[in-house]
C-alpha cells in the first residue's frame, strides 16, 4: 500500500470519528435537562409561548433532538457555529479569531518540548546510567508532576517580575508571525510544553535505550559507521516512532493546558474563551470550542500516524 | 516408535477437511467497502491420529502447521471441517465442554519461556492445569507435582523455581510437564524442540518417546527438521500452503517415490558429513501469501518437477524458467525486474569500479541505458539470462511465442506480455489442483506426476503428451 | 607466516549482576585467507561473543580482559576507535543470525548497503547505489532496483540474510565473520544461503568464520572448524578429521545427539546434563559432570588444547588439536567411542569409514 | 448615567424591566442558560427547618459568590453566627454569574436561604433602597428575597417624584431621612460595609484621582475641568512631586481592566467596562462632579422652565390602548414610555400606555411634569467631522428607546424636542427630584450614525466605528484583547478653550483645555494577578480591581500610587423576610448584631472599605440625609456588633417558639 493510500484511509477514518465526537458534543449540551430557553422561560413567567417558540427557533431549540443535531451539524459543517447569545455575534468569528492563537501557543510548547526532550532523551539514553541521566531524569520527574498554573506563576515571578525579562501580558498588537512574538511566546509556551517535554524525553530515553541494544545497531557498528551516524541516523528514527505515538495523545494534554496556560498568561486564545464561555454559559462558544478543540486533537492523531507511517515504512502494511 | 498394530482401531484424533481461514482484512472501512482478505492458513486437512502413534507433520514456515495444530485442539476456531476426538466433533463443543476435553489434549509450545507465566514457579505451572480440572488439591497436589517434575527429568525441588531460573531444555521439560498433569491422551506438539541446542534436543526427544511409551500417548508433532521428523514419527505429513501434499508412514515418505517438495524438503538437509553430497534440488522463493494461493497446484511456483505442457518439447528445465518469466511478468512493475541486472548505471558508460566485485558482471552488455533501450539482441540476452532459457528454444513453437513476449516486455508493454505466456505456456500444475493419489500402502502424494493419466515412465500424459524431462 | 587472522589468549568477560561470566576463556584459534572455518557449540559456549570480540563489538558489562585479534598481523584490540571502524566493514564483513533483526527497519535495504560503500569506499550516491544494486543482484536478489528502495520487512527471511550478505560483502572484505547466519530459517532456505555464501567465498576469495550450532552446517561449507564448549575450544580439526575421527568426547556426543535420517535408531544417543553454570563453570576439564568418560583426574586437572597425537600443548598453526586428558595423562578408561559412516541410502555418497 | 445599579464586579445590570425589555428585544437576549439550578432545588428546606425541638438551633445557609473577599466576609459571618450556639451555618459559593442567575431566580426567595451581594449605587439615595426594597423590583432585580411592603414602596417613590420633593431638597432629605428609620427598624437587610474604588497607577502617571463610579474611572481621572483635574504622562518625575505648572503633554497611558468591554453601544450596554470605553469617546449633555453637582457640558447653559403638579394619569387621553401577552406583559413594539397607573398587564387583557409618539405630543400640549431647556455649544464637532446640532439630541434620545438602558431613562424622560439647531427641551414624565441629573443622563450620538445602524450596532465588532465628541476618538479595538484611542485633534473644548468653553469653570489658568495624554491603550487582562505582574513589571500604568491584599503591597512600593476613593459600591445580605422564622423581625435584628463589620473591614479587606452603619454611602449623603451625623448616631447603635443584644433576642424567641406546639 502506498503512503498515499495509508494517507487517505486514515483520513477516511478521521470522518467517524468526527461524527462520534460532534454527537458526543451535542448530546452533552442538548441532552442535559434544560435547554436555553427553558432557562429563560423558567426565569421570566413573563414570556409568552410566542415568544419562546421564537425564541427557540432563533436559538435552534425547537423541534425533535435528531433534528435539531442535523442542523446544528449542517451547520457546523459549513463552519456556522451560531451565535453568542449575549452578544449575537456569530460565534465562527470568535474561534476563528483565537485558534491562531492557541495554535501559536500550542506549536510553541512543542517546539519546546521537541527541543528540550529529544537532545535530552538521545543524551541520557547514550550516557545512560552516568550522573547526565540521572539529573535529567530527576528533572523530567519534576517536570511531569508541575503542575500548570503553578509553573506559570513561577515564571511569571521569576523571569517577568525579579528578572524583568518577559513581559506579563501577551502581545495585544503584534500580529502572530511578528518575530516579537517568540519573546511573548517564550513563558507560555514553556509552560504548556514542559509536561509534554518531561514525557517525551522519558519515552525518548527509554526507546533509545531499546533501540541502542538493537541488533541493527550492532550491526551498524560492525559496518564501521561512525557512532554519530549510528546514533543520529540509525537510532534516533527508529526512536521517534514511540516518541510519536505518545506525541499524538499528548496533544489532548497539551489542548488541554492551554486553558489554564492561556489564563494565567492572559494569551487569547481558545482555553481562556473556553473559561469565559463557560462562566457566561455561552453554549454556542463553548460547543464551538469542544467541537475545534476535539477536531484538533483528532488531526494530531491524523498526523501523528501520518509521520507514523512515514518514519517508519513498517505500519501502512499493518 | 510405537508398534503399528495395524488393527482398524477407531483412532483417537480423527481431523475431517479441517479448513481455518482468517480474515486478514484490516479494519472497518475495509469491511465496509468489502475489501475482504482470506488467509486460508489451513485449507482441507484430513488425518487419523491412532493411539500411541506419532504423526509427523512438516513444512516451511508459512505453510499453516501452528494454525493446523492450534485448530485441531480449538485454540483457534476452525472455519470449516470437524475434529472427532472418541467420536465426538470438538468444533461443535461449547466452550465449557472443549475446556473440559483438553484434559485429553494437550499442547506444548515452541518457545518454552512465553508459554510460561514468569510469576508463577515451576510448582505453580505444572499445578495450574491440576487446580483448573480439579484434579487434585491439597497434599495429593503437591505430590502430583513433585512427581510430574520428576517424570520430565526435573528435580522435586526445582518447584520452587520461575521459569527465569531454567535452562531452555529445562523450561521445555516444564512445559511437558505441565501438559502431562492432566494425564492426557494426546499432545500436540509445536516445534517443541526448534529452539533448543543440539544436546538438548536430544534429551527432549529422547523424553517425549519414553513418555509415549509409559503413557501410551499420541503426538501430533510439527516441526520444520526433517530429520526430527523421521526420528519421531510413525507416519508424516508434508504440509504446503495449507494442504497436506503428501502423507504415508514414515519409511515410505522418506523414501522415493517423493513429492517434489518432500524431495527439495529433504535435499535441503544439511547433513553432518563433509563428504556427502546432496540432490542439490533447491527451491527458489519462500511460500507464496495464503492469502490468494496459486491456482492448480499450490506448489507449481516453486515445483522443480513441475509437468510440462504436452505442446511443446522442451525440457523440464526450461519449462521452469519460462513459468518463472511468466510468473514475475505477471507481477512485475517495469521491465528491469525481469532482466538481468547490469554491471553499470553510469553516464559514461564505463563500468564502476567494481569491476572487480564479479568477474561476470565486468561486460556490461546492455551499454549505460536502460533495458528498454537496449538493442533487441541485448535486451533478449538480459531476459534469457535472468531466466536462464536457452537461446534460442529447443521447440520452435515456443521460441516464437517467448520472442514475441520479449519483444512486447522491450517495448514495456508487461501487461500483455504476460497475456502472451500465459497464453502460450500452461502447465497442467497449473490448471489441475491435484488430488491425493495412492503411491503405496497409506502412502498419498498430492501431485499430478502420480495422477493416472500420467504416465510416469514415459513421462508423459496419456494424452499424448510428450514427455517431460526431469530437473537433473 | 601469519593466518589472516590470528585470535590469541582472548578472555572476554560479562560483569553481570549474578557475578562475572567468563564468556570466552583463553581462546586462540586462526582463521587463512580465503578458508571457511567453522566455529560449532551449543548456546553459552561464547561463540558469539568470540565472534564479536574480533569486531571489538563488546558492549558493557562485557569486557575484553585479554588476548590479541591480529588481523592481518595487526591487533584490532589495540587500534583506537577509528581505525578499529576503517576495519570493520571494509576489511571484515559480519553477518548475523537475525538478518531482519541486523537491518534498521525503517531504511530502505539498498540505502544501507549503499551507506556503507559511500562510508568506506568514498562513493559518491549514485556509484554506490549502483554498487549496491549489483550486489543485490550478485547475492540472488532478484530485481534488484525495484528491491533496492524496499524495506526489511518486505524481504523474506532468506532475502533478509541475502542483503546482509551483500553488505557484508560490499567493501570487498577479507574476512566475513558469519554469526549463525541460517539459524533462524527454513531448512530449503538455509540451504541456499549456505550455498550462497560457499560460492561467493570462492568468488570473492574471501575468509569466513562460520558460527553455529549446527553440525550439519559446517560439514558441507567449511575447511577447517573448532567445537566450543563453556567459553573454550575443546577442538578444533580440518573438517573430516572433525566428523570422522572426533577427539574430544563433546564432539562425538553433539554429532551422535543429531538425528539422522535413516538411521533408524529408537533412542538419540545424549549428553546428559545441562551446560555449565557461566558464572560457576566446573572445575577441572569443564566437560567433566556431562562427560560419560570422566575420571577423577577430569574434575581436577583442566585440560588445555594439545595436539592428540604427541600431547604437545597445541599452536596457533596445529590444525588438529583437542582438550581432553586423555591425550596428556591418559585416562585409564579411555574414551571408548567409535564413528561409524552408514551406506549411503539411495544416491547419497558417503566417505570412507573412518573408524577409530 | 445616575441611577445604574450594577453588580460591583460582574458589570452586570440587575433590573427587573430591564431584564423583560431584554428577553423581548432582538439581538439581546440576556440571560439564556442559566438559572435552572434554583428552581429544580427543593425549597425550604434549610433555612425554615423547624422542628420538634424547637427552633434551635437554626440552619442557616448561606449563599454568595464572586470574589474571594465577599466569600471571606460570609464565612466570617457564618462564623460569628455559629459561636453564639444558636445557629448551624453553611456556606454555599458560586461563581459569580451562576450565583447571579441563581439570585435572582423568581423561586430563590422560597428557599430561606441567606444570600450575601454587592452592588453599586449612585448619588442618588434612591438607588441605595428601591432596587432592594421596592416591591417591584420582586424575584428579578435586587429584591432578591420578596420584601414587599407598601408603606416602604410609597415613602420610597415620595422621597424622589412629585412636586413636593421636587422643589424642597429638605423635606426630600427628610422623607430619606424617614427611610433610613423605617429600614433600620426593619431590618429586611443588613449593609455590610461601602467598597472603596482604588485604582493602582504606575508612579509616571500624574494628576490622576479614581471617580466615585468605576465606570467614570477614566473619562474622569484624565481630564474633568468640574475637578480640576487632567491626568499626565511624566516618566522623569514621581506623581505628588509635581503640580500643573510641570504638565507634560503627549505619551501613551496603558491601562488593564478586567472584562472586556461589552459593546461600545451606550444604550445598548451597562456593564462597567463597556461604560469606563464609552466614556472617552461620547459626551452629554451635562457632567457631574465629585460632590455630584451638575454641569453644563454639551450644553452650554440648561434651565428648567417649568414644573407641572402631574402624575402618570395626567397621560390619559394620550394614551392607547394596547394589549397584553398571555405572561401578562405589555404586547407593544415600541417603547412604552409610561403605563396607566390604574392597569395591570398581568391581569387586564387590554392596558392603556403612552407611545413615544403620543409623548411628544402630551409636552407639545402642555402636559408633562417638568420642563428643561438646554442650549447646545455652537461649533462642537463629532469625530467624523460633523456639527453636534439639536437633532443629534432628540435622534439620540429616540436611539435609547427600546434599548438595554430604556427602562432607566424613560423612568424619567417624557420626550425630548429640538427647538432649533442648538436648542432642545427635554420633558419629564412628573416631577422629579433627581430629574436634573437623571433627565439628561444620555450620551449625545450622531444622528447620521444612528440613523445607519441597527439598534445596537454601534460597535467594531460589528464593523461600525463609534462616532462620539469626546476628547479621544476610537483606533483600534480587538475583542477581548486591547482598545485603542487616541486624543481628538478637533476636540471642541481644546478648540474653545476650557474657560470659553465653561462658564461655571473657575480653575486655574495653566489647566488644560484639553486632555494632556496623547493616546489610552486599553488591555482586557482577566486575572488578577496578572494585571498586578503587568503593572509591576512596567506593561502598564494603570490597573484596577486588584485584590486588596496586594493593594498594601503597592501602597507601600514607591514605583505606584494608589488611588482610592469611597464609592457608591456596598455589599449586603438579605433576609428570607417571607420564610419562618426570618418572618420575625427579631431574628433580623439579632443576626444583624452578630454582623461583624468593622471586623470585616479591616481583616477581609485589609482597610480598603467603610463599614456600612447607615445605609447610605458617602456620595449619597448629600441629597439622602438631613444631617447624617444625627442619622449615623440613631442608626449605629442598631447596626453595631453586639453578641450579648442578639442573644437576648434569641432567648427570647427561643423560650417564644419552646412553647408553642
Amino acid at each position: 500500500m502506498s503512503l498515499r493510500r495509508f494517507v487517505l484511509r486514515r483520513a477516511l477514518a478521521v470522518i467517524p470519528v468526527l461524527f462520534g465526537v460532534s454527537v458526543v458534543t451535542f448530546g452533552l449540551f442538548h441532552l442535559t435537562p434544560g435547554d436555553p430557553v427553558s432557562q429563560v422561560v423558567a426565569l421570566n413567567p413573563d414570556v409568552s409561548a410566542a415568544e419562546e417558540a421564537r425564541l427557540r427557533e432563533r436559538w435552534g431549540v425547537s423541534g425533535p433532538v435528531w433534528r435539531r443535531y442535523l442542523e446544528w451539524l449542517s451547520n457546523v459543517l459549513v463552519g456556522d457555529f451560531g451565535r453568542e447569545i449575549r452578544t449575537g455575534r456569530a460565534v465562527s468569528g470568535l474561534v476563528w479569531r483565537r485558534l491562531p492563537e492557541t495554535i501559536a501557543l500550542g506549536l510553541f510548547g512543542w517546539v519546546f518540548a521537541v527541543a528540550i526532550a529529544i537532545p535530552t532523551g538521545i543524551y541520557a539514553a547514550v550516557n545512560k546510567g552516568k550522573l547526565g541521566d540521572v539529573a535529567s531524569r530527576v528533572l523530567a520527574l519534576s517536570g511531569v508532576s508541575l503542575p500548570n498554573f503553578w509553573l506559570g506563576l513561577l515564571l511569571i515571578l521569576v523571569f517577568s517580575l525579579y528578572l524583568g525579562l518577559f513581559p506579563v501580558l501577551p502581545p495585544s498588537r503584534l500580529p502572530l508571525y511578528h518575530p516579537e512574538t517568540l519573546r511573548y511566546l517564550l513563558l507560555p509556551g514553556v509552560t504548556i510544553g514542559t509536561a509534554a517535554a518531561a514525557s517525551l524525553m522519558r519515552v525518548m530515553r527509554t526507546s533509545m535505550v531499546e533501540e541502542l541494544n538493537a541488533e541493527y545497531v550492532t550491526a551498524a557498528r560492525a559496518r564501521g559507521l561512525p557512532e554519530r551516524t549510528v546514533v543520529f541516523k540509525h537510532v534516533l528514527r527508529n526512536s521517534l516512532v514511540s516518541v510519536v505515538t505518545l506525541a499524538a495523545t499528548l496533544t489532548a494534554g497539551i489542548v488541554a493546558g492551554s486553558v489554564v496556560v492561556e489564563s494565567v498568561f492572559n494569551w487569547p486564545g481558545l482555553g481562556s474563551e473556553l473559561v469565559r464561555a463557560i462562566n457566561r454559559r455561552e453554549v454556542n462558544v463553548v460547543m464551538a470550542i469542544t467541537v475545534v478543540t476535539a477536531v484538533a486533537v483528532v488531526l494530531a492523531n491524523f498526523l501523528a500516524d501520518v509521520l507514523y507511517a512515514v518514519l517508519d515504512p513498517r505500519i501502512r502494511y499493518d | 516408535m510405537s508398534d503399528d498394530d495395524g488393527d482398524a482401531v477407531e483412532p483417537v484424533l480423527r481431523v475431517e477437511g479441517l479448513e481455518t481461514h482468517y480474515d486478514s482484512t484490516e479494519g472497518f472501512l475495509d469491511r465496509l467497502l468489502g475489501r475482504s482478505r482470506r488467509v486460508r492458513a489451513v485449507d482441507g486437512v484430513d488425518f487419523d491420529l491412532r493411539a500411541g502413534e506419532t504423526l509427523g507433520v512438516v513444512g516451511e514456515s508459512g505453510c499453516g502447521k501452528t494454525t493446523l495444530a492450534r485448530s485441531v485442539l480449538g485454540l483457534v476456531e476452525p472455519t470449516a471441517g470437524s475434529v472427532y476426538h472418541r467420536g465426538e466433533d470438538l468444533t461443535a463443543l461449547s466452550s465449557a465442554e472443549l475446556r473440559d476435553r483438553r484434559k485429553d489434549l494437550q499442547y506444548v509450545f515452541q518457545d518454552p519461556l512465553s508459554s510460561l507465566n514468569p510469576r508463577l514457579t515451576a510448582g505453580g505451572i505444572v499445578g495450574e492445569p491440576l487446580d483448573v480440572h480439579g484434579l487434585a488439591a491439597g497434599a495429593e497436589r503437591d505430590e502430583r507435582v513433585r512427581e510430574l517434575l520428576e517424570t520430565v527429568g526435573l528435580k522435586p525441588n526445582h518447584a520452587a523455581r520461575y521459569p527465569h531460573e531454567f535452562s531452555g531444555g529445562q523450561r521445555q521439560r516444564l512445559g511437558i510437564a505441565r501438559a502431562l498433569a492432566v494425564d492426557p491422551e494426546v499432545i500436540v506438539c509445536d516445534e517443541p524442540v526448534s529452539a533448543l541446542d543440539a544436546s538438548v534436543q536430544a534429551q527432549i526427544l529422547n523424553l517425549l518417546s519414553d513418555l509415549q511409551a509409559e503413557f501410551g500417548l499420541a503426538y501430533v508433532f510439527i516441526a520444520h527438521d526433517l530429520r526430527v521428523i523421521e526420528h519421531v514419527s510413525d507416519r508424516v505429513a508434508v504440509m504446503y500452503l495449507g494442504e497436506f501434499v503428501e502423507r504415508g508412514p514414515t519409511e515410505t515418505v522418506f523414501e522415493p517415490p517423493y513429492h517434489p517438495y518432500t524431495e527439495a524438503l529433504l535435499s535441503a538437509i544439511p547433513e553432518p558429513d563433509p563428504l556427502w553430497e546432496g540432490d542439490g534440488i533447491r527451491l527458489t522463493g519462500t511460500v507464496p501469501s495464503p492469502v490468494d494461493p496459486p491456482s492448480g497446484c499450490r506448489f507449481h511456483t516453486r515445483c522443480p518437477r513441475l509437468v510440462p505442457s504436452a505442446e511443446y518439447d522442451l525440457s523440464g528445465e526450461t519449462w521452469r524458467s519460462l513459468t518463472d518469466l511468466k510468473l514475475r511478468a505477471r507481477e512485475a512493475d517495469g521491465v528491469t525486474s525481469l532482466t538481468a541486472a547490469r554491471t553499470s548505471r553510469e553516464g559514461d558508460g564505463s563500468p564502476v569500479d567494481g569491476g572487480a566485485l564479479d568477474p561476470a558482471d565486468a561486460i556490461d552488455p546492455a551499454g549505460p541505458t536502460g533495458p528498454t533501450e537496449a538493442s533487441r539482441e541485448t535486451f533478449d540476452a538480459l531476459v534469457r539470462e535472468e531466466f536462464g532459457l536457452p537461446d534460442p528454444l529447443s521447440d520452435p513453437d515456443a521460441e516464437a511465442a517467448v520472442a514475441e513476449a520479449i519483444d512486447a516486455l522491450r517495448d514495456d508493454r508487461i501487461g500483455e506480455a504476460a497475456e502472451l505466456l500465459d497464453a502460450a505456456f500452461v502447465s497442467p500444475c497449473e490448471r489441475r489442483h491435484p488430488t491425493e493419489y495412492d503411491v503405496g500402502a497409506d502412502h498419498g502424494i498430492a501431485c499430478l506426476r502420480y495422477d493416472g493419466e500420467f504416465d510416469e515412465e514415459a513421462g508423459t500424459f496419456a494424452d499424448g503428451s510428450e514427455p517431460a524431462g526431469s530437473a537433473e | 607466516m601469519t593466518a589472516l587472522l590470528e585470535v590469541e589468549d582472548l578472555t572476554v568477560r560479562f560483569h553481570t549482576d549474578e557475578g562475572v561470566v567468563t564468556a570466552v576463556d583463553d581462546l586462540s584459534y586462526r582463521v587463512e585467507a580465503a578458508e571457511t572455518f567453522g566455529v560449532v557449540g551449543e548456546s553459552g559456549a561464547g561463540k558469539s561473543v568470540a565472534a564479536r570480540s574480533v569486531l571489538g563489538l563488546i558492549d558493557r558489562p562485557g569486557r575484553i580482559e585479554r588476548g590479541e585479534v591480529r588481523f592481518k598481523g595487526e591487533d584490532l584490540l589495540s587500534m583506537d576507535e577509528s581505525a578499529l571502524r576503517s576495519v570493520r566493514g571494509d576489511e571484515i564483513g559480519m553477518v548475523f543470525q537475525d538478518a531482519r533483526a541486523a537491518l534498521n527497519p525503517v531504511y530502505a535495504v539498498g540505502e544501507q548497503i549503499a551507506e556503507t560503500i559511500e562510508h568506506h569506499m568514498g562513493y559518491d550516491p549514485a556509484a554506490a547505489k549502483t554498487r549496491a544494486i549489483r550486489l543485490l543482484d550478485r547475492v540472488g536478489i532478484a530485481d534488484p532496483e525495484a528491491r533496492y528502495s524496499e524495506y526489511p520487512h518486505e524481504f523474506s527471511g532468506g532475502m533478509c540474510q541475502r542483503a546482509t550478505i551483500a553488505m557484508a560483502l560490499s567493501c570487498e572484505p577479507d574476512l566475513i565473520v558469519a554469526d549463525e547466519p541460517t539459524t533462524a530459517l527454513d531448512v530449503t532456505v538455509e540451504a541456499r544461503i549456505l550455498e550462497l555464501l560457499d560460492e561467493l567465498a570462492d568468488e570473492f576469495d574471501v575468509a569466513v568464520q562460520l558460527i553455529t550450532h549446527d553440525l550439519g552446517v559446517i560439514a558441507g561449507t567449511c575447511d577447517r572448524a573448532m567445537v566450543m564448549y563453556a567459553g573454550e575450544a575443546v577442538e578444533t580439526a580440518p573438517i573430516e578429521d572433525l566428523y570422522y575421527d572426533p577427539k574430544h568426547p563433546y564432539t562425538a556426543g553433539l554429532m551422535s545427539a543429531i538425528p539422522r535420517i535413516g538411521d533408524g535408531r529408537d533412542r538419540l544417543r545424549t549428553i546428559p546434563g545441562t551446560t555449565p553454570d557461566p558464572v560457576d563453570p566446573p572445575s577441572g576439564c569443564r566437560f567433566h559432570p556431562r562427560c560419560p568418560f570422566a575420571e577423577e583426574a577430569c574434575t581436577r586437572t583442566h585440560p588445555s588444547l594439545v595436539d592428540p597425537e604427541t600431547g604437545e600443548a597445541a599452536t596457533l598453526d596445529d590444525d588438529r588439536a583437542a582438550a581432553c586428558l586423555e591425550y596428556t595423562e591418559g585416562l585409564s578408561g579411555g574414551l571408548d567411542y567409535s564413528v561409524e559412516v552408514e551406506e549411503p541410502r539411495d544416491e547419497r555418497a558417503g566417505g570412507d569409514p573412518a573408524d577409530e | 448615567m445616575a441611577n445604574r445599579h450594577e453588580a460591583a464586579d460582574g458589570g452586570r445590570r440587575l433590573d427587573r424591566r430591564n431584564l423583560l425589555a431584554t428577553i423581548g428585544a432582538a439581538g439581546t437576549a440576556g440571560f439564556a442558560g442559566c438559572g435552572g439550578q434554583g428552581a429544580t432545588e427543593p425549597s425550604g428546606s434549610a433555612g425554615s427547618d423547624s422542628d420538634d425541638d424547637g427552633l434551635f438551633p437554626l440552619s442557616v445557609r448561606l449563599e454568595t459568590g464572586g470574589k474571594d473577599e465577599r466569600i471571606r466576609m460570609v464565612e466570617l459571618i457564618a462564623e460569628s453566627l455559629q459561636q453564639t450556639g444558636y445557629f448551624e451555618t453553611e456556606v454555599e459559593t458560586y461563581e459569580w454569574n451562576a450565583y447571579l442567575d441563581r439570585v435572582i431566580n423568581p423561586t430563590y426567595r422560597e428557599n430561606g436561604y441567606l444570600p450575601a451581594i454587592g452592588l453599586s449605587g449612585t448619588f442618588n439615595p434612591h438607588s441605595f433602597c428601591n432596587v432592594i426594597h421596592n416591591s417591584a423590583n420582586v424575584g428579578a432585580c435586587c429584591n432578591l428575597t420578596g420584601i414587599s411592603d407598601p408603606e416602604l414602596d410609597e415613602l420610597l417613590d415620595s422621597a424622589r417624584y412629585g412636586i413636593e420633593v421636587a422643589e424642597d431638597a429638605d423635606l426630600r432629605a427628610e422623607t430619606y431621612d424617614e427611610i433610613w428609620r423605617t429600614l433600620a427598624e426593619e431590618r429586611y437587610t443588613s449593609f455590610t460595609h461601602f467598597s472603596v474604588a482604588t485604582a493602582v497607577t504606575d508612579a509616571a502617571v500624574h494628576g490622576f484621582a479614581t471617580w466615585p463610579f468605576q465606570e467614570g474611572l477614566f473619562g474622569y481621572a484624565l481630564y474633568a475641568p468640574q475637578d480640576e483635574q487632567v491626568a499626565w504622562i511624566d516618566r522623569e518625575r514621581r506623581a505628588g512631586d509635581a503640580d500643573l505648572a510641570d504638565l507634560v503633554t503627549g505619551g501613551t497611558l496603558t491601562g488593564a481592566i478586567s472584562t472586556n468591554p461589552g459593546s461600545f453601544d451606550p444604550p445598548h450596554s451597562s456593564d462597567t467596562t463597556s461604560t469606563m470605553v464609552q466614556n472617552l469617546l461620547f459626551e452629554g449633555l451635562v457632567v457631574n462632579d465629585a460632590e455630584g453637582n451638575v454641569h453644563p457640558w454639551l450644553a452650554e447653559r440648561y434651565e428648567l422652565r417649568d414644573v407641572r403638579d402631574v402624575d402618570r394619569t395626567a397621560y390619559e387621553e394620550y394614551m392607547r390602548v394596547v394589549g397584553t401577552t398571555a405572561e401578562g406583559a405589555v404586547d407593544a413594539d415600541e417603547q412604552v414610555i409610561a403605563r396607566h397607573p390604574e392597569d395591570d398587564p398581568a391581569a387586564d387583557d387590554e392596558v392603556r400606555v403612552l407611545l413615544p409618539e403620543d409623548a411628544r405630543e402630551a409636552a407639545a400640549d402642555g402636559t408633562y411634569g417638568m420642563w428643561f431647556r438646554y442650549e447646545l455649544h455652537e461649533g462642537v464637532e463629532f469625530h467624523d467631522g460633523s456639527e453636534l446640532t439639536a437633532e443629534d439630541v432628540v435622534a439620540s434620545y429616540e436611539y435609547y428607546e427600546n434599548s438595554a438602558t430604556a427602562p432607566q431613562t424613560f423612568d424619567s424622560v417624557l420626550a425630548a424636542v429640538a427647538v432649533d439647531d442648538h436648542v432642545v427641551d427635554v420633558y419629564a414624565q412628573v416631577p422629579d427630584a433627581e430629574a436634573e441629573r437623571e433627565l439628561p443622563g444620555i450620551y449625545v450620538l450622531s444622528a447620521d450614525q444612528i440613523a445607519d445602524v441597527e439598534k445596537g450596532g454601534i460597535d467594531p465588532r460589528e464593523g461600525v466605528t463609534p462616532i462620539g465628541t469626546g476628547p479621544y476618538e476610537f483606533g483600534e479595538f480587538v475583542d477581548e484583547e486591547y482598545l485603542e484611542v487616541s486624543r481628538f485633534d478637533d476636540y471642541w473644548v481644546e478648540s474653545r478653550g476650557v474657560a470659553e468653553a465653561f462658564a461655571w469653570f473657575d480653575g486655574p489658568d495653566a489647566f488644560p483645555d484639553g486632555p494632556a495624554i496623547d493616546a489610552v491603550e486599553v488591555e482586557v487582562v482577566p486575572d488578577d494577578a496578572t494585571r498586578a505582574g503587568a503593572l509591576r513589571n512596567g506593561e502598564v500604568d494603570l490597573t484596577y480591581d486588584v485584590a486588596s491584599g496586594t493593594l498594601e503591597d503597592f501602597d507601600d512600593a514607591d514605583d505606584f500610587v494608589v488611588h482610592a476613593v469611597e464609592a457608591g459600591g456596598y455589599d449586603y445580605l438579605q433576609y428570607p423576610v417571607n420564610v419562618e422564622p426570618w418572618d420575625d423581625p427579631r431574628l433580623r435584628e439579632a443576626v444583624n448584631h452578630l454582623v461583624p463589620r468593622q471586623r470585616i473591614v479591616d481583616n477581609v479587606l485589609n482597610g480598603w472599605a467603610e463599614p456600612a452603619w447607615t445605609p447610605i454611602p458617602r456620595i449619597a449623603r448629600g441629597a439622602g440625609t438631613a444631617d447624617y451625623d444625627a442619622l449615623e448616631a440613631t442608626v449605629k447603635p442598631l447596626n453595631e456588633y453586639d453578641v450579648e443584644r442578639a442573644e437576648e433576642l434569641l432567648e427570647e424567641m427561643a423560650a417564644e417558639y419552646g412553647e408553642s406546639p
